[in-house]
C-alpha cells in the first residue's frame, strides 16, 4: 500500500435531517489510495453520510478536513460527487454535457495525486460510448447515461471520489468496468468513499458500517485489506 | 351613548376586531390543544423525549 | 467573463433555446394575457391606449415571474445544482449568469415583442417606443428579484404560482417606476428622466440583492 | 441568567409558564381601561364620533409595523446566529402580524368610508399596508409549503430581509404614486400635534395592543415549539419499531 | 357518489387542503393581481369601477389556470395515475371527480374573495353580486377546460405557463361572458339573464368536452 | 406444479418507445403459480415490456391476454403493477394512503385464485410497519415507503402481479419478505412476472432473458426448477 500525504479526515460528524439527528459523533479517516465502503441498512444515513462529506448536507456539529489538498479550496470543491442523479440534460448532445462540466468545475491536484487528464472524447470512449457523442443526451438509455455522467468524474481531476451506489442500474459489465476505473483512481493516489448495499471488489478496502444503536455509540469500523 | 351618524362603522370596526382578536386567541389555543394531544397520543405508545434539557440542533 | 462563466452562459441558452421553446411560451403567455385584457374591458380604443402600457407591464411582469420556476428547478430535480455548488465557483455569480441568460432567452423576446402588441392596445409610436425601453430597463430586474424566489422554491414541486405571490410585493416598486415613466413621456408635462433613472437605480440595487439573496436560499436550500 | 440561556426551547417553555398568567391579566386590564378612556374621550371637531376607530385603527396600525419588525430581527437571529428560537419566533409572529394588519385595513376602510366617502382608495400609505399583508400571507404559505422545519425557516428569513428591504423602497415609491392619508401626527419631531385628551386614550391602547402581541407570540411560539416535538417524536415513532430501518441514532434534533 | 368516486374525491380534497394550502396559494394570486393592476393603471377609482369586473375575472381565470398544473402531474409523478388507469375506473369520471375536488379547494376560495377584493376596485353592491355569481357559475367551466391543458401538459415539467397559453384560447367565451353578465348587470339596460345562461350552458358543455378530451389525453401520455 | 386454469398469454408483442423498436415479436405465456423473471442489460427492454404488460404503454403490433381471468375486465385492469414509482402521498397518513387504494382499485378474483383479503391494517403489520400507521407517509423512510407501496398489493386481490426490480433500494431483510409474500401469492394460484437484476428465489421460476440481436428476434426462454 503506497501511503501518502492526502488525508480526508472526519471528526465526530453530527447530523440532522428534516429536523432529525440521523448519526451523531462519527469519526474516520480515509488515506490516498484507499476505498472506504458505507455499508448499512436502509435509512441508516450512507447517502446523508456521503452528502456530507460533499458539503451539501450541513454539519449540526463535528469537522471535516482534507490534509494534503489544496489549502484554499474547501474539501467539496476538491472531490466529485456522483449520486442518485446523473445531472445530464436531455436537450444538449452528450458532447456538449461533457465539454459543459470541463469547463465549469474547478480541477484540483493536490501533490501526490495525478488525475489522468482525460480529455472528454477519450473519456467517453473509455467508457464505451464514444459512439453517442453526437447525439442528445435524450437518446441514451439508463445505463448510458450513468456512464455519461461518469465521464464527468474523469475529465476534471479531482482527488476525492463519492459515489452513492455506483453500480446501481448498472449491468454486470458495466459494473466491471466501474470497478476497474476506481481502481485506477485509488492507484493514482486519490480517495473514494462509497455507500454500496453489496460487495464492491475494490483494491484497499475500509469498511464504515452504519448501524443502529444507542446513541454515541453507533459504529463499527474495520480495516480490511 | 350616542355614536352619532356613524354609529354602524364604529361599532362595525369594533366589533370585527374583537371577532379577529378571538379568532387569533381560538387559533393558539385549539392549536395547543391538537399538540398536547398528539403529545400524549405519542406519550401512551411510549415515546416520550429522552433529552428534556439538551438544547436543539 | 471568464471560461467558467461563459460555459454555463452558452449552456444556460442553448437549454432555453432547446427545450420546448420557453422562449416562445413567455412571448405567447404575454400575447394572452395582453389579447385577453381587451375582451374583458371591452373594444373601447381610448380607453386601451390609455391603459395600453400598464397592461404590457403588468403582462411582462406576470410573464417573467410565471416563467421563472424552472429557472433552478430543473437544475436541482437532475443533481446539477449539487454539483454547481461544489464547482468551486462562486454561487452569486453563478446566479448571476444564469439570470442573465435567462433573461436573454425569455425577457429580451418580451421587450421585442412589447411594440407589436403595442399595436393591438392603440398606442401611438411614442408611448409604444417609451414602453419599450422602459421593459428593456425594468424586466432584468424582474428576472433578477424573481431569481430570489426561484431559489426560495426550487424544492417545491408547485413553484410557479407560489413565486409569483413571494416575488409581486418586491417587484411592485418597479412596476411603479416602469408604468410612471412610460406614462411620463406620453404626457410631456411630467420629465421622463427622473423616473426612468430609478428603474435604472432598481435594475442596479436588484443585480447585487437578488443573486446575493437567491445564492443563500440555495445554499440553505441544500440537502 | 442571560438572555441567551433562554435559547433552550425547554427552558423558554418554563419561563413562559411562569410569565403567561400575568401578562395576560396585565393585557386585559390594560384593554378595559384602554376602551374606557377611548369612549369616554371627547369627540373630535372634525371627524366627530368616529375618531373612536382611531384608538383601535392606529395601534393596530403600529403593530402591525412592529411585527415585521420582529421578523426580520429573527431572521436575522436565525440566518446569522443560528438561534434555535429565531425560526420559531418569526414564524409564529407572521399570523398574528397578518392578523394586525388585517385589523388595520378593516379598521381604515371602515373610518374611510365616513371620512372620505369610499372605503378604500389607492393611496400611499393604504398600498403600502395591502402590499405588507400580501408579504405577511406569502411568507406564511413558504412555511406551509416547505414541510421540512429548518429548511422552511432559512428560506422565509431570506425572505423576510429582502421584504424588509423592500419596505421603505414601497413606502416611498408609493408616496411618489399618490397620498391622501393623514401625515404623522404622534410621532413627529416636534412632538405629537393631537389634542392629550386623545392622546392618552391612544396611547394605552397602544399598550394594551402591544401586551396583546406579547401574549399571543409567546403562545404561538409555544405551540411551535410544541409542534416541532410532535414532528420529532413522530419521525422517532416511524422507525422506533423497527431498528433495522432506523437511522443510526433516533434522536429528535428538537 | 359511488364510494371510489367519493373515496377520490375526499382523497384529493385532503391533499389540497394539506399541501401547503393550495387553495390560500391560488387566492393570495388572485389577491397580488388585482392589487397590482391600479399600480400600473393608475389609481383613478371610476376608470377601476368601470374595469373592475374585468379585473376580477381575469385575475380569477389566470388564478384558476396557472393553478392547474399540478391536478395530474403530482399524480403522474409518483406514479398513481399509472395505478389510476389501471384501477378498473372510468378515467373520464376519474377527470370530473378530480376536477370537482379542485374546484372547491381552489375555485371557491376565489368566488369567496372575490366580492372582498371588489371592496379595493370601488365596486358598488350589486357589481359585486353579479361578479360573484358569475364567477360562481363560471369558474368550475374554467377548471373543466383546464383540465384538458393539465393533461396535455402532464409529462411536461415546466407545465403552468404553457398550460395558460394553450388553455387561454379555450377560455375567452367563458370570459366573455362572464364579464358581459357582470356588466349587464350594472348597467341595466342590458338583460343580465341572457348572457348568464350561456355561460351556466358553458360551464355544462365543459363538464362534458373537459373531462372526455382530458382523458384521451391522459390515456396518449401513458408510457 | 399446481396447473390452472389462469394464464397470461402475449403474442408478437412489439413495442416502440419514443419513436424506437424497443423489441419485436415477443410471445410467452405464463400460468397460475408461475412467475416469469425477466433479464437482460440495461436498456434491453424489461421495463418496457412490463409496463406494456400494465397497459401503460400501447402495443405496436402483437396481442395480450389473460385466460381464465374475468372476461369484461382487460388483463391490466386484473394485474397489480409495483414498479420504480411508490404512488405514495406524504401529505395522507399510512392508513388514508393505504384506505385510497382499497376503495379506488377495483378487486378481481377469478376461479382458482385466492386472493387473501387482508385488511388495511393486516397488511400493514404483515409488512411490519403497523407502527407507522396513524402517522404522516412523509415521515416514513425509503424502504418503508416501499413496503407501503407493497402493501397496495396485499388488499386488493388481483391475480397478476407485475414487478419491476421489486428488490431494488430494499435491504437483504426486507427483500426476503417480500420474496415471502411473492411466493405465497404464486401459491395461492397467482402470476407474477418481475424484472430483475439480481437472482430472486422464487419457487416456480421460468426465465425471459431479454437480449440484443438482429432486429428480429432475441429472446431465449427457459423453463427452470
Ligand atoms: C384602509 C385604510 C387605512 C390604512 C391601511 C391605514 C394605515 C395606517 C397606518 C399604517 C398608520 C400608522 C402610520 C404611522 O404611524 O407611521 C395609520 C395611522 C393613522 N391613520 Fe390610517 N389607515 C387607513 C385609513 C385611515 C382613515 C380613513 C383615517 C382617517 C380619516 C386614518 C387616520 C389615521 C390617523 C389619524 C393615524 C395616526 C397618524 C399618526 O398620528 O401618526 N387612517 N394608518
Ligand atoms: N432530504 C431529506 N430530508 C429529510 N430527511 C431525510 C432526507 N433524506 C433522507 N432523510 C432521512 O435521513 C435518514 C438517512 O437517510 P439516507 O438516505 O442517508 O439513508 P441510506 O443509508 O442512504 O439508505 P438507503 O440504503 O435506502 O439508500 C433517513 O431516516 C431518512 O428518512
Ligand atoms: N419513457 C420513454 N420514452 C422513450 N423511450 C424510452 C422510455 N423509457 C425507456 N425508453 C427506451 O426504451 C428502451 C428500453 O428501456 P427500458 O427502460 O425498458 O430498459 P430496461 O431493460 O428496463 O433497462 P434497465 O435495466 O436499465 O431498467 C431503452 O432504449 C430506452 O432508451
Ligand atoms: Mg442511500
Ligand atoms: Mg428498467
Amino acid at each position: 500500500m503506497r501511503s501518502g500525504f492526502l488525508k480526508l479526515v472526519a471528526e465526530n460528524l453530527t447530523i440532522d435531517r428534516g429536523g432529525r439527528r440521523v448519526f451523531q459523533d462519527l469519526s474516520f479517516a480515509v488515506e490516498r489510495g484507499e476505498a472506504l465502503v458505507v455499508t448499512g441498512a436502509n435509512g441508516i444515513g450512507k447517502s446523508s453520510l456521503l452528502r456530507t462529506l460533499a458539503g451539501l448536507v450541513p454539519l449540526a456539529a463535528g469537522t471535516l478536513r482534507l490534509d494534503g489538498g489544496l489549502p484554499d479550496l474547501l474539501p467539496q470543491e476538491q472531490a466529485h460527487y456522483f449520486g442518485h442523479q446523473d445531472a445530464v440534460k436531455p436537450a444538449l448532445s452528450v458532447s456538449e454535457n461533457l465539454q459543459f462540466w470541463q469547463s465549469f468545475a474547478a480541477p484540483c491536484e493536490p501533490d501526490g495525486f495525478d488525475g489522468g487528464r482525460y480529455t472528454p472524447g477519450e473519456a467517453l470512449e473509455t467508457l464505451g460510448i464514444g459512439h453517442t457523442a453526437h447525439l442528445p443526451a435524450a437518446y441514451l438509455s439508463a445505463g448510458q447515461r450513468r456512464r455519461l455522467s461518469l465521464s464527468r468524474l474523469l475529465i476534471t481531476p479531482r482527488p476525492i471520489w463519492l459515489m452513492d451506489e455506483p453500480t446501481s442500474a448498472l449491468d454486470k459489465a458495466s459494473e466491471q468496468q466501474l470497478l476497474g476505473l476506481m481502481n485506477t483512481h485509488l492507484d493514482n493516489g486519490g480517495v473514494v468513499v462509497t455507500a454500496t448495499h453489496t460487495d464492491l471488489a475494490l483494491n484497499q478496502i475500509r469498511t464504515l458500517h452504519l448501524q443502529a444503536g444507542d446513541p454515541g455509540k453507533l459504529l463499527q469500523e474495520e480495516a480490511m485489506s | 351613548m350616542d355614536l352619532g351618524p356613524h354609529s354602524g362603522f364604529i361599532i362595525a370596526s369594533y366589533a370585527l376586531c374583537i371577532l379577529t382578536v378571538l379568532a387569533l386567541v381560538a387559533w393558539v389555543r385549539i392549536d395547543k390543544l391538537v399538540q398536547d394531544r398528539a403529545l400524549k397520543e405519542l406519550a401512551d405508545q411510549g415515546i416520550v423525549r429522552n433529552r428534556p434539557d439538551t438544547p436543539k440542533q | 467573463m471568464s471560461g467558467w462563466a461563459m460555459a454555463l452562459f452558452k449552456r444556460d441558452l442553448r437549454l432555453s433555446v432547446r427545450i420546448g421553446g420557453s422562449a416562445l411560451v413567455g412571448v405567447l403567455f404575454f400575447l394572452a394575457v395582453v389579447t385577453v385584457i381587451p375582451f374583458g374591458v371591452g373594444p373601447d380604443l381610448n380607453l386601451l391606449a390609455r391603459i395600453g402600457p400598464a397592461i404590457l407591464w403588468i403582462g411582462a411582469l406576470l410573464a417573467t415571474l410565471l416563467g421563472l420556476d424552472r429557472l433552478f428547478q430543473a437544475d436541482r430535480e437532475d443533481g446539477t445544482l449539487d454539483l454547481m455548488m461544489m464547482s468551486g465557483r462562486p454561487l452569486e455569480l453563478v446566479v448571476l449568469v444564469k439570470c442573465l441568460a435567462h433573461w436573454i432567452a425569455t425577457g429580451l423576446p418580451l421587450v421585442v415583442a412589447a411594440p407589436l402588441l403595442g399595436v393591438f392596445l392603440n398606442l401611438d409610436p411614442v408611448s409604444m417606443g417609451a414602453v419599450t425601453a422602459t421593459l428593456l430597463v425594468g424586466t432584468p430586474a424582474l428576472t433578477l428579484i424573481g431569481a430570489i424566489g426561484a431559489s426560495l422554491t426550487v424544492s417545491l414541486r408547485r413553484g410557479g404560482l407560489l413565486l409569483a405571490v413571494l416575488v409581486i410585493p418586491l417587484a411592485i416598486p418597479v412596476l411603479i417606476f416602469g408604468v410612471s415613466s412610460a406614462d411620463a413621456a406620453i404626457h410631456d408635462p411630467v420629465p421622463f428622466l427622473t423616473p426612468f433613472l430609478i428603474l435604472c437605480a432598481l435594475t442596479l440595487i436588484a443585480a447585487v440583492v437578488g443573486p446575493v439573496a437567491s445564492a443563500a436560499a440555495l445554499r440553505f436550500s441544500s440537502d | 441568567m442571560a438572555f441567551w440561556d433562554y435559547a433552550n426551547p425547554t427552558r423558554f417553555l418554563r419561563l413562559v409558564q411562569i410569565v403567561l398568567p400575568w401578562l395576560v391579566g396585565l393585557c386585559v386590564i390594560t384593554f378595559a381601561v384602554g376602551l374606557y378612556m377611548s369612549f369616554q374621550a371627547p369627540e373630535d371637531y372634525q371627524q366627530g364620533q368616529t375618531i373612536r376607530i382611531m384608538y383601535i385603527h392606529v395601534p393596530a396600525a403600529w403593530l402591525c409595523m412592529m411585527c415585521y419588525t420582529v421578523m426580520s430581527l429573527s431572521s436575522i437571529g436565525t440566518l446569522v446566529w443560528k438561534h434555535p428560537l429565531a425560526d420559531v419566533s418569526a414564524k409564529s409572529a407572521a399570523p398574528i402580524g397578518a392578523a394586525f394588519t388585517f385589523m388595520a385595513l378593516l379598521t381604515g376602510s371602515l373610518w374611510g368610508k365616513p371620512m372620505w366617502g369610499t372605503y378604500w382608495v389607492w393611496d400611499a400609505r393604504l398600498t403600502s399596508v395591502l402590499v405588507l399583508l400580501i408579504m405577511y400571507l406569502g411568507l406564511m404559505t413558504l412555511w406551509r409549503t416547505m414541510d421540512d422545519p429548518i429548511k422552511a425557516g432559512k428560506a422565509a428569513a431570506v425572505l423576510t430581509l429582502v421584504g424588509a428591504l423592500n419596505l421603505p423602497i414601497i413606502k416611498f415609491s408609493v408616496d411618489w404614486w399618490n397620498t391622501l392619508h393623514q401625515p404623522a401626527s404622534v410621532v413627529r419631531l416636534d412632538g405629537p400635534t393631537i389634542h392629550p385628551d386623545q392622546l392618552w386614550p391612544l396611547l394605552v391602547m397602544a399598550i394594551a395592543f402591544t401586551l396583546l402581541f406579547l401574549v399571543l407570540h409567546l403562545m404561538a411560539m409555544r405551540n411551535e415549539i410544541l409542534r416541532r416535538r410532535v414532528r420529532a417524536l413522530r419521525m422517532r415513532a416511524a422507525s422506533a419499531s423497527h431498528p433495522g430501518t432506523a437511522a443510526a441514532t433516533a434522536q429528535p434534533a428538537e
